[in-house]
């Protein structure tokens, strides 16, 4: 069997991946899609604990955070066309109003 | 296998539950009698938080952990969702006639706001990292739609997108955090982590300080420290006003709450050795926060970045820890409940349709044409630079107490110094008011009766609560035990 | 003993000072609703009755034996704190009761004269307030029974002599003159107030009769302290006697109505400095050196005040530094140790000196306000009263027997030489020559030769009035008859003022009496002085009548000297350089620069700073959703960076 | 030995996905890698004996989430990665993000080989669970020690179901 | 009947602001004559402090003493003493005034009269605390109404101005509010109690070391206050761009919390570091006597002239104060009073002229006093009062303030004793060139002398002026008792920590002897094993020995230097 630390440095390398993604993509929608990178990461690591450590809990909350995700999605995919609504453009850049 | 589905403890979520049963009860009204009832979904709405605060009140004094210790009613908690429900109380006073200003919608905008005060008292009463997190989800994805509740606005969908994005990639920070913690402790729940960590000495544990830090970053998010603090002022200023004085006090003071039971009971000997690592947070977040205030000229943005400093201010208390530090946090965060949501009361008076981002020179002449609302201004801008009788000055002392008290002479001094600058600014509202002359005609004020209730509320909690703090100071220190 | 409704006119003392302030404070305060006259009345009252009381005094003393002839009487605690304690109190012995006399008595006379000189002022009530208050402050001052108390006077003074210089207050001269009077005084009270409190840290009291008393115990002759004592005292009295440095306020105080000249200016008020190193001869007998210093200073102050006298062309300019010239004897008497030689020469020097400017002044009303000597000449003719009596105080002055002035001014020189070294007295009598020089130069240019007064002026000048002129003739009288209350071998004076030399009781010092002078010493130098006097007359009548243009050549060939002396040693020009606009200059670099620039400059620049950095910090809000993620990230590795490294 | 083959081959595609999401220009593409992820995650799941997650991985993760996100693509037409070619506004962003993104790689793997972990261990062994199933367990768990959070999960749901509906419907001009 | 009259005087004006609140703000007379009222009732109220003041117990009198915040231990405890009697008085006086002064003003006047009124409470409440938290919270509540008054009744400048103010004031009060917080937790250490009372906290010893740091933190909120050299610029600004009232309570009563702060806080509290601190203070308390007389003198207006004629006169207090004799305190208590009194008295003139031509340069002026004799003569009296004219009430003060100087070092003295000169040349200077001259600027020709309500404001203060000038006793009495009891505290502290490092030094020098004769034992030791060698540590140690030895004795010489001013005090 291979140790459960490689799952672990597998998720801290698609927690990077994802963060590294939300910093330099420019398009609204993938930003949010590298955050879901990220959320995967986490949970690879919940499930990952949860194995090692021969319990549910870990599991449980990969559930929550699944639905969690899945209720940002909603709410994310509605601001994001609201905003292409107004703006017609989902490129974040173009969207700093406000600054300063 | 058998299930033994366990006791349900309603008592101990009755205002959870009452809360939540109201708020939709109010999208329901909203439904079915759009038209009629506009204006009544308001006072029913403040009609459940009254309601609820009763209910809470009556918790005062109790400790009980309910569902498998995932939730708990102490002191603690209880004075949080009270504090909780006085400003969402006063957000909706203020909404009342903003809403229909705006052309807002009622009856999501209300179930909303009440959906954000249930996901707070979660935060404060989660006893279980999972329950914290989804409280702190309910409540976050309340506040990405009500930062852009206005859809037809740009400014209000930009706010919206930027607290999303930012909010969600912070929440994978605090996550990743959990995780390791639960990797490292072997559970979620914060009694038990406690006890490992009794056990266990945390510092030699690489995991458990990576995943401290981590948990720092998602609460830091929340509760606006440097350098988690960029998304603030612009939501702050793109959001409804009345959403934003919500965001400046609501979700930060949740987030602190969940923060020092996180650190103050889940990781004591961390939340200790930490104290370096905030202290510099602690330092950074009043002083750059106030430096960035002075620069300000919408008024919106300068209370976003005062609100930041204030932020500062309330995570020295979570640094000192000991026995003033959480009372003084506690009795800071209601202090600053009323000051600032009085100052966006008066904001919001002043606003007009479309034009609400005012600026600060804007207020010219205030003083001259709306004395009592001037009068009211200066006295949350003179609290809120922390001068004595109001209240902000019986919070800061408080928590430079307790700083004092465990030793941390030099962030105090800090902290006294970044008062001073922060006067800098405050006061530029009073002398724009008073000492300048007006630059244009003011707008009809749009005053309605549940505005002026909260105005008083407001001044009245800062005056009050200044001169005799010392029955709140008392329940504070009560409640301030968090075992 | 004579009373009064029951009690001894000693125990009256206080309404010495009370006529005056009441005349002063109804003046004052009612003055402007009062008639000239009546005003008139009221300050002349006031003085007069002071001037009467302080009479009975002098004869209530006279009853008492000499030993016993110190009267105190203390009104209530003025300052009280701690050890430190001063009582409003007076005192009255034999010094006290000549200087009271002296100033009532001849500040009677010029009040009365003040009524008819100032008869068309505007101002007469304010004058007259001053000129009572004026008095009130002398008296305090020679009154007064502790250092704190007789300083209140010697501020008094200085602040009346103020008032009073600066009275036109319209000419800018004038009141620029006043603020100087009370700045160079000020300097000097600067030294008198430090020695006070030297006093009181060394014998823990003020009290004149108790710090007499525990000096001769306490202080080694000689002594460190005493001697600071003494020197700082003399530092006030430079200022309030216009000595070398600070005399330059006396001249420019000719500025003020000449019957104040004559009462504050010459005959007393200047002469406070005398009285107080007199008052403390106990404390400058135990300091030989800062006695020297004040004999020094004295005899330096004489000569060179006369020597600027010699060339100078305003009337009352030339009495004003022949008053710093005289004064310079007094303390050069005082220097030797002849304190009652310096009281007497005071005492006759307030007589003829009054007389003097009291002739200028009729001079001065007779030619409409004229003081240029050079614009006058022949006067005798127009004014015989005020010329005669002018001879008579000139002759006073310049020391011809018999007049007032002959005796005391032998008998300081007398002193000098006896006690005093050769140096000293060739002072002296050096000075002595040059005063009867001047003054008879005065006198001639004045009242002898051909008129040079203008066309205007010839046609106005007259007699003054009988209200001037008889002030002039009781001075007269006094300057004729004064000088034998010193009468050599029978001095009354000397036998009066004996007891409060050297402490009174502790007759420790010799009484500065003159027994140990042999008559034929004492005659040789009667013979000497009149000898001097005589000789500075001749020179003067050679050069001013007998050969008017002598002077101009003379003038003209010592230029440079002439010029020197004729611009006073340019010693105001030498104060502006190198202190007054030093200072001016050095205010104005400390507000512009430090102050505004440097410690304001330093506050604002911190506020910039502060607000600069809002301004750039503000910067890094920029607006991108991306940026903000990237500072989280950023912030986020750092804390995870420093907590692994630090734990 | 089968077992860290799959892990490797499984690891690998995930990178490989993971990468694909970030650098791909094109959303649609980003999107699809990102699903592709998610299944190669759920090989993993089933390799840590977590079924039910794995199940719902796919299913509701990578199928519903995931759908929704290419449908709203679609929806606004984003298919041409037209932004991604301008002038980074940001030139420092890309390589600080790309130096971060490494340095918190390292950390969390040194931070994962250096601990030692010795949190409580739990009941429910590889074993225990395959007696009981795995899915079972979870509802078990669910409906019991998680009742409360899963009623709570409930509200989110609703919140975010009226978010959504309030920002994304179209204005209705009202009054 | 015991009435409060403590609180009732304090929080009159108070009540004054908030009838005012509910008054009219078109009706100007009548808020103007209420707020008469109210400052004619307050002063009337605060006298029989004077008279009841019982001479011969050093307590403080008119206590009061109520829980206030029992959580802190913060009690609502007042009470005066000797020390704090006068300024109470002045305080009361003065606001009296300062309304009567604020006569002319028509902008706003409701508000103006509600600032005032509450400024008074503020003021009078600092003086009275005795609790540090009390202390603290009027300390800052007054400068909430002060910085409106200069800020929107005041001249072009007054933002500046006004900001400035209250960021200095405030830059200087948060240190001490981390001070008060210090001592308050210090106390809790020692005693186990929580609380502010100040009466209480006089009975803490507190380390040295932490003195120092304490005085500091307490040192520049009072420093900023007074305002000492060189803190002081806010001063000139504030004075200048503030309207006449706001400038006479400024000088009069707002600089005084600084030095009072000193008396009542620092003195007692921290004896020693205050005694370390005699040569800094004391240093620039003469620099700020000679500074701000040199740039008075050069100023070109009017305000802003009286403005450092301020910085100057406070330096005499400060010195006073830091002398620790019973003169210098007594002389500095005095000189407050006169202070107060003959400068807000300048400033009132200042004002009258500025009412009546609109100017405050000084060359706009000259030759008034033939327009307004009556002024003039006023106005001389103030001058000669600012100068320290015997007779006057300044002299009194400044007088006992250098003699306690003079007792305790000559230098100081003689240095601040040129402070009497130099006031003398910028006062009449100035003078001359107001009063006197010709008239140059046409304006003044029209000048009208003064009226019955200037009357009113200028006579009172006059007469007080002569009245402590002569008579000073009534005030000298009421302070001894106290004065000597706060010099005996401080004394008693202060030997006490003398005595403290007295012992400390002998243990080190102990500690340092046995250690010497340690390595010469050792020394000893090696030289029977190894005479070459040891010949030389042994050399070397009776060095070291006496090395250590000397070092003690120099040190035990220094501090019983340093304790020599003190043995000489009666």
């Amino acid at each position: 069997m291979i140790p459960l630390t490689w799952y672990l440095i597998l998720s801290g390398i698609l927690f990077s991946i994802g963060a590294v993604g939300v910093l330099i993509r420019r398009n609204a929608i993938v930003i949010f899609m590298c955050i879901e990178l990220m959320l995967n990461a986490v949970n690879l690591a919940f499930i990952t604990f949860s194995r090692q450590l021969n319990s549910m809990d870990g599991q449980i909350f990969v559930f929550f955070i699944m639905t969690v995700a899945a209720a940002e999605a909603a709410v994310g995919l509605a601001i994001i066309i609201a905003i292409y609504r107004n703006k017609a453009t989902v490129n974040v850049d173009d969207i700093n109003l406000m600054k300063w | 296998m058998e299930i033994v589905i366990p006791p349900f403890d309603l008592k101990s979520i009755s205002p959870i539950i009452i809360i939540t049963v109201f708020a939709i009860i109010i999208l329901a009204i909203d439904v079915f009698f759009k038209k009629t009832l506009r204006d009544a979904l308001g006072y029913f709405a403040i009609l459940v938080v009254a309601v609820t605060g009763m209910v809470v009140g009556t918790q005062l004094g109790e400790t009980v952990y309910s569902f498998s210790n995932m939730f708990v009613v102490d002191n603690f908690s209880v004075f949080f969702s009270l504090i909780f429900l006085v400003s969402t109380g006063i957000v909706i006073l203020l909404s009342i006639r903003y809403t229909k200003q705006e052309g807002i919608n009622n009856g999501e905008y209300y179930t909303l706001i009440l959906f954000a005060t249930m996901g707070m008292m979660l935060m404060a009463g989660g006893a279980d990292l999972l329950t914290i997190f989804l409280g702190l989800e309910i409540m976050s994805i309340s506040l990405y739609v009500l930062a852009g509740f206005r859809r037809d606005c740009v400014r209000s969908n930009e706010a919206s997108l930027k607290y999303f994005l930012l909010g969600a990639f912070a929440t994978c920070f605090l996550l990743y955090g959990i995780a390791m913690l639960y990797g490292a402790t072997g559970t979620t729940n914060i009694k038990e982590i406690a006890s490992f960590l009794a056990n266990n000495p945390s510092l030699s544990n690489p995991m458990i300080v990576t995943a401290t830090s981590l948990l720092v970053i998602g609460f830091g998010f929340k509760v606006a420290c440097v350098p988690f603090h960029k998304w603030t002022p612009d939501v702050y200023e793109g959001a409804p006003t009345a959403i934003t004085a919500f965001m400046s006090v609501g979700p930060k003071v949740a987030a602190f709450a969940a923060f020092a039971r996180v650190f103050l009971v889940a990781l004591p000997d961390v939340g200790q050795k930490w104290s370096v690592i905030l202290w510099v947070l602690a330092a950074l977040t009043m002083t750059v926060g106030n430096l960035v205030a002075i620069a300000q000229t919408n008024i919106k943005r300068m209370l976003a970045y005062s609100s930041i400093a204030h932020a500062g201010y309330a995570l020295m208390a979570i640094i000192a820890g000991g026995d003033f530090g959480p009372a003084s946090l506690i009795f800071y965060m209601l202090a600053y409940t009323f000051m600032n949501l009085g100052a966006f009361a008066v904001v919001i008076i002043l606003g007009r349709k479309g034009e609400e981002n005012a600026n600060i020179e804007d207020y010219s002449g205030l003083g001259y044409k709306h004395p009592i609302l001037a009068v009211s201004m200066c006295i949350f801008m003179f609290s809120l630079a922390g001068i004595p009788p109001f209240v902000g000055f019986i919070g800061k002392f408080y928590i430079f107490s307790a700083a004092i008290k465990n030793g941390f002479i030099i962030l105090a001094i800090i902290g006294v110094v970044n008062c001073v600058i922060a006067v800098f600014y405050y006061l530029r509202v009073t002398v724009v008011m008073y000492m300048k002359k007006p630059v244009r005609e003011f707008a009809p004020l749009s005053l309605s009766p549940f505005i002026i209730i909260a105005l008083i509320i407001t001044v009245w909690g800062t005056i009050h609560l200044g001169i005799f703090p010392g029955k709140i100071i008392a329940l504070v220190q009560n409640s301030s035990l968090l075992y | 003993m004579p009373y009064f409704f029951g009690c001894s006119y000693l125990d009256l003392i206080g309404y010495v000072l009370l006529f005056p302030i009441a005349g002063s404070v109804i003046n004052g305060l009612l003055g402007k609703k009062l008639s000239k006259p009546v005003v008139g009345i009221i300050g002349c009252t006031a003085i007069g009755l002071a001037f009467i009381l302080s009479f009975f005094v002098f004869i209530d003393l006279l009853h008492l034996a000499p030993e016993h002839r110190v009267f105190e009487k203390d009104y209530f605690t003025w300052i009280g704190s701690g050890s430190f304690e001063s009582i409003a109190g007076l005192q009255v012995d034999p010094l006290s009761v000549v200087m009271i006399m002296m100033v009532s008595g001849v500040g009677f006379i010029i009040h009365v004269y003040s009524v008819g000189y100032m008869q068309d002022d505007d101002g007469f009530y304010r004058y007259f307030t001053y000129l009572n208050l004026f008095t009130f402050s002398m008296l305090l001052l020679v009154l007064a029974n502790n250092f704190l108390l007789m300083f209140i006077g010697w501020e008094g003074v200085g602040l009346c002599s103020y008032l009073l210089i600066g009275y036109w207050f319209e000419k800018k001269s004038a009141s620029s003159a006043g603020m100087k009077a009370f700045i160079v005084n000020r300097v000097g009270d600067f030294g008198f107030i430090l020695g006070i409190m030297l006093i009181f840290v060394t014998f823990n009291t003020i009290d004149f009769t108790e710090v007499f008393q525990a000096a001769p115990e306490h202080l080694q002759m000689g002594g460190f302290v005493v001697t600071m004592i003494t020197l700082l005292l003399f530092v006030g009295a430079i200022g309030k006697s216009a000595q070398i440095p600070l005399y330059t306020w006396l001249p420019d105080a000719m500025e003020g109505p000449t019957p104040v000249s004559a009462l504050i200016h010459a005959a007393t008020m200047v002469t406070a400095g005398v009285y107080m190193v007199v008052r403390c001869n106990v404390l400058y007998t135990l300091a030989p050196f800062s006695l020297t210093v004040v004999a020094v200073i004295g005899g330096v102050t004489a000569l060179f005040a006369a020597t600027i006298g010699l060339a100078q062309n305003d009337i009352k300019r030339v009495l004003a530094y022949s008053t710093v010239s005289q004064i310079g004897f007094m303390f050069l008497a005082c220097g030797v140790g002849a304190y009652i030689a310096g009281i007497f020469h005071l005492v006759t020097h307030s007589f003829f000196k009054a007389l003097l400017f009291l002739g200028a002044g009729s001079v001065i009303h007779g030619l409409g306000g004229e003081q240029d000597m050079r614009k006058m000449g022949g006067l005798k003719k127009y004014m015989p009263t005020t010329y005669k009596t002018f001879l008579i105080g000139t002759l006073a002055i310049a020391g011809i027997p018999p007049f007032a002035g002959f005796f005391s001014k032998d008998e300081v020189l007398l002193e000098a030489f006896t006690k005093g070294s050769l140096l000293i007295w060739g002072l002296g009598a050096f000075a002595a020559l040059l005063t009867a020089f001047y003054m008879f130069r005065l006198l001639f240019m004045t009242f002898c030769g051909k008129s040079n007064m203008s066309k205007h002026a010839e046609a106005h000048v007259h007699e003054s009035p009988m209200i001037i002129l008889i002030p002039l003739l009781v001075l007269a009288f006094l300057s004729i008859g004064g000088g034998f209350i010193g009468f050599p071998t029978a001095s009354a004076i000397n036998s009066f003022l004996a007891p409060v030399i050297g402490g009174g009781h502790h007759g420790t010092v010799d009484g500065g009496s003159l027994h140990h002078v042999s008559a034929g010493m004492m005659f040789s130098m009667m013979g000497i002085s009149t000898g001097i006097a005589i000789a500075g007359i001749f020179i003067a009548y050679l050069m001013y009548i007998k050969n008017p243009d002598l002077p101009a050549k003379i003038a003209k060939k010592f230029k440079l000297i002439y010029t020197i002396v004729y611009n006073k040693y340019y010693v105001d020009e030498i104060y502006d350089a190198t202190i007054v606009n030093p200072t001016v200059k050095t205010s104005f670099i400390l507000w512009r620069i430090v102050d505004v620039r440097i410690i304001d400059g330093f506050v604002n620049a911190i506020a910039r700073i502060v607000e600069l950095k809002g301004e750039v910090l503000k910067l890094f809000q920029t607006g991108y959703v991306r940026n903000y993620a990237l500072s989280i990230l950023l912030g986020g590795v750092i804390i995870i960076v420093c907590s692994l490294i630090l734990l | 030995m089968l077992e860290s083959l799959l892990f490797l081959i499984m690891g690998s595609i995930t990178i490989a996905c993971a990468l694909c999401v970030v650098f791909q220009k094109n959303p649609i593409y980003s999107a699809i890698f990102l699903i592709q992820t998610m299944v190669s995650l759920a090989v993993l799941y089933v390799l840590l004996h977590a079924q039910f997650i794995a199940a719902i991985q796919v299913m509701i993760y990578a199928g519903a989430i995931m759908v929704l996100f290419i449908f709203v693509i679609m929806l606004l037409n984003l298919s041409k990665a037209d932004e991604e070619g301008e002038r980074d506004n940001l030139f420092f962003q890309k390589p600080s993000a790309i130096i971060l993104g490494f340095i918190l790689v390292v950390m969390i793997g040194t931070v994962t080989l250096k601990t030692v972990f010795q949190g409580v261990k739990g009941e429910y062994t590889p074993e225990t669970i395959s007696q009981i199933g795995n899915t079972q367990l979870v509802g078990k768990m669910l409906f019991t020690k998680y009742v409360f959070p899963f009623e709570i999960a409930s509200i989110l749901l609703f919140a975010a179901i009226i978010g959504a509906i309030i920002l994304a419907k179209k204005r209705i001009i009202e009054d | 009947m015991n009435l409060p009259i403590l609180t009732i005087a304090t929080f009159l004006p108070l009540f004054g602001a908030i009838w005012l609140l509910f008054v009219n703000g078109e009706k100007q007379e009548k808020i103007k004559r209420i707020a008469l009222v109210i400052a004619i009732g307050d002063f009337i109220i605060s006298l029989p402090l004077f008279f009841k003041f019982k001479l011969n117990t050093s307590e403080f009198q008119f206590v009061e003493n109520i829980p206030w915040i029992k959580e802190f231990g913060i009690s609502y405890h007042i009470g005066i003493d000797g020390i704090s009697l006068f300024l109470f008085l002045l305080t009361s006086f003065l606001s009296l005034i300062c309304i009567l002064a604020s006569w002319n003003i028509t902008d706003r006047i409701k508000e103006y009269m509600i600032a005032m009124l509450i400024l008074q409470t503020g003021m009078l409440g600092v003086f009275i605390s005795l609790d540090l938290f009390l202390f603290y919270v009027f300390w800052e509540l007054m400068l909430i109404p002060m910085y409106l008054i200069i800020g929107v009744w005041g001249g072009p400048r007054r933002i500046y101005a006004t900001i400035k103010f209250f960021l200095f004031t405030m830059a200087g009060s948060v240190l001490m509010l981390v001070g008060i917080i210090v001592i308050f937790f210090m106390n809790h250490k020692a005693t186990g109690e929580y609380t502010f009372d100040l009466l209480k906290i006089y009975n803490l010893d507190i380390p040295m070391g932490a003195q120092f740091w304490l005085f500091l933190a307490f040192f520049f909120a009072f420093a900023i206050k007074v305002p000492m050299f060189p803190f002081h610029t806010w001063l000139p600004d504030a004075h200048v761009e503030a309207p006449t009232a706001g400038s006479v309570i400024l000088a009069a009563v707002l600089l005084k919390m600084g030095t009072y702060g000193f008396v009542r806080f620092s003195l007692p509290l921290f004896p020693y570091a205050s005694h370390q601190f005699v040569p800094l203070i004391a240093w620039l308390a003469i620099a700020g006597i000679i500074y701000g007389a040199l740039v008075a003198m050069v100023q070109e207006d009017l305000k802003k002239l009286v403005a450092y004629s301020s910085v100057s006169h406070l330096g005499f207090v400060m010195l006073g104060i830091f002398v620790f004799n019973i003169q210098g305190m007594e002389g500095s208590i005095l000189q407050m009073i006169n202070h107060g009194l003959s400068t807000g008295a300048l400033f009132l003139i200042v004002g009258m002229l500025y009412e009546r031509s609109h100017t405050r340069l000084i060359a706009d002026y000259g030759g008034l006093a033939k327009k307004m004799p009556i002024f003039a003569v006023f106005f001389m009296v103030m001058t000669l009062s600012s100068i320290g004219l015997p007779g006057l009430n300044g002299f009194v003060g400044e007088f006992l303030v250098l003699v306690g100087v003079f007792k305790s070092n000559v230098v100081y003295a003689v240095l601040a004793t040129t402070g009497v000169i130099l006031s003398a040349c910028y006062m009449l200077w100035m003078f001359q060139r107001v009063m006197f001259n010709k008239i140059t600027n046409p304006v003044n020709r029209k000048l009208k002398d003064l009226n019955m309500r200037e009357w009113a404001l200028l006579l009172p203060i006059t007469i007080l002026v002569f009245w402590i000038g002569i008579y000073p006793k009534p005030l000298l009495s009421r302070m001894d008792v106290s004065v000597n009891h706060l010099l005996t505290q401080v004394d008693d502290k202060y030997k006490i920590s003398l005595r403290k490092i007295n012992l400390e030094n002998d243990e080190i020098a102990a500690r340092a002897e046995r250690a010497a004769r340690a390595v010469a034992a050792e020394a000893e030791a090696a030289a029977r094993a190894a005479e070459v060698e040891a010949a030389a540590r042994a050399a070397e140690a009776e060095a070291a020995a006496r090395a250590a030895e000397a070092e003690a004795a120099e040190r035990a010489a220094e501090e019983a230097n340093s304790a020599d001013p003190m043995m000489e005090e009666d």
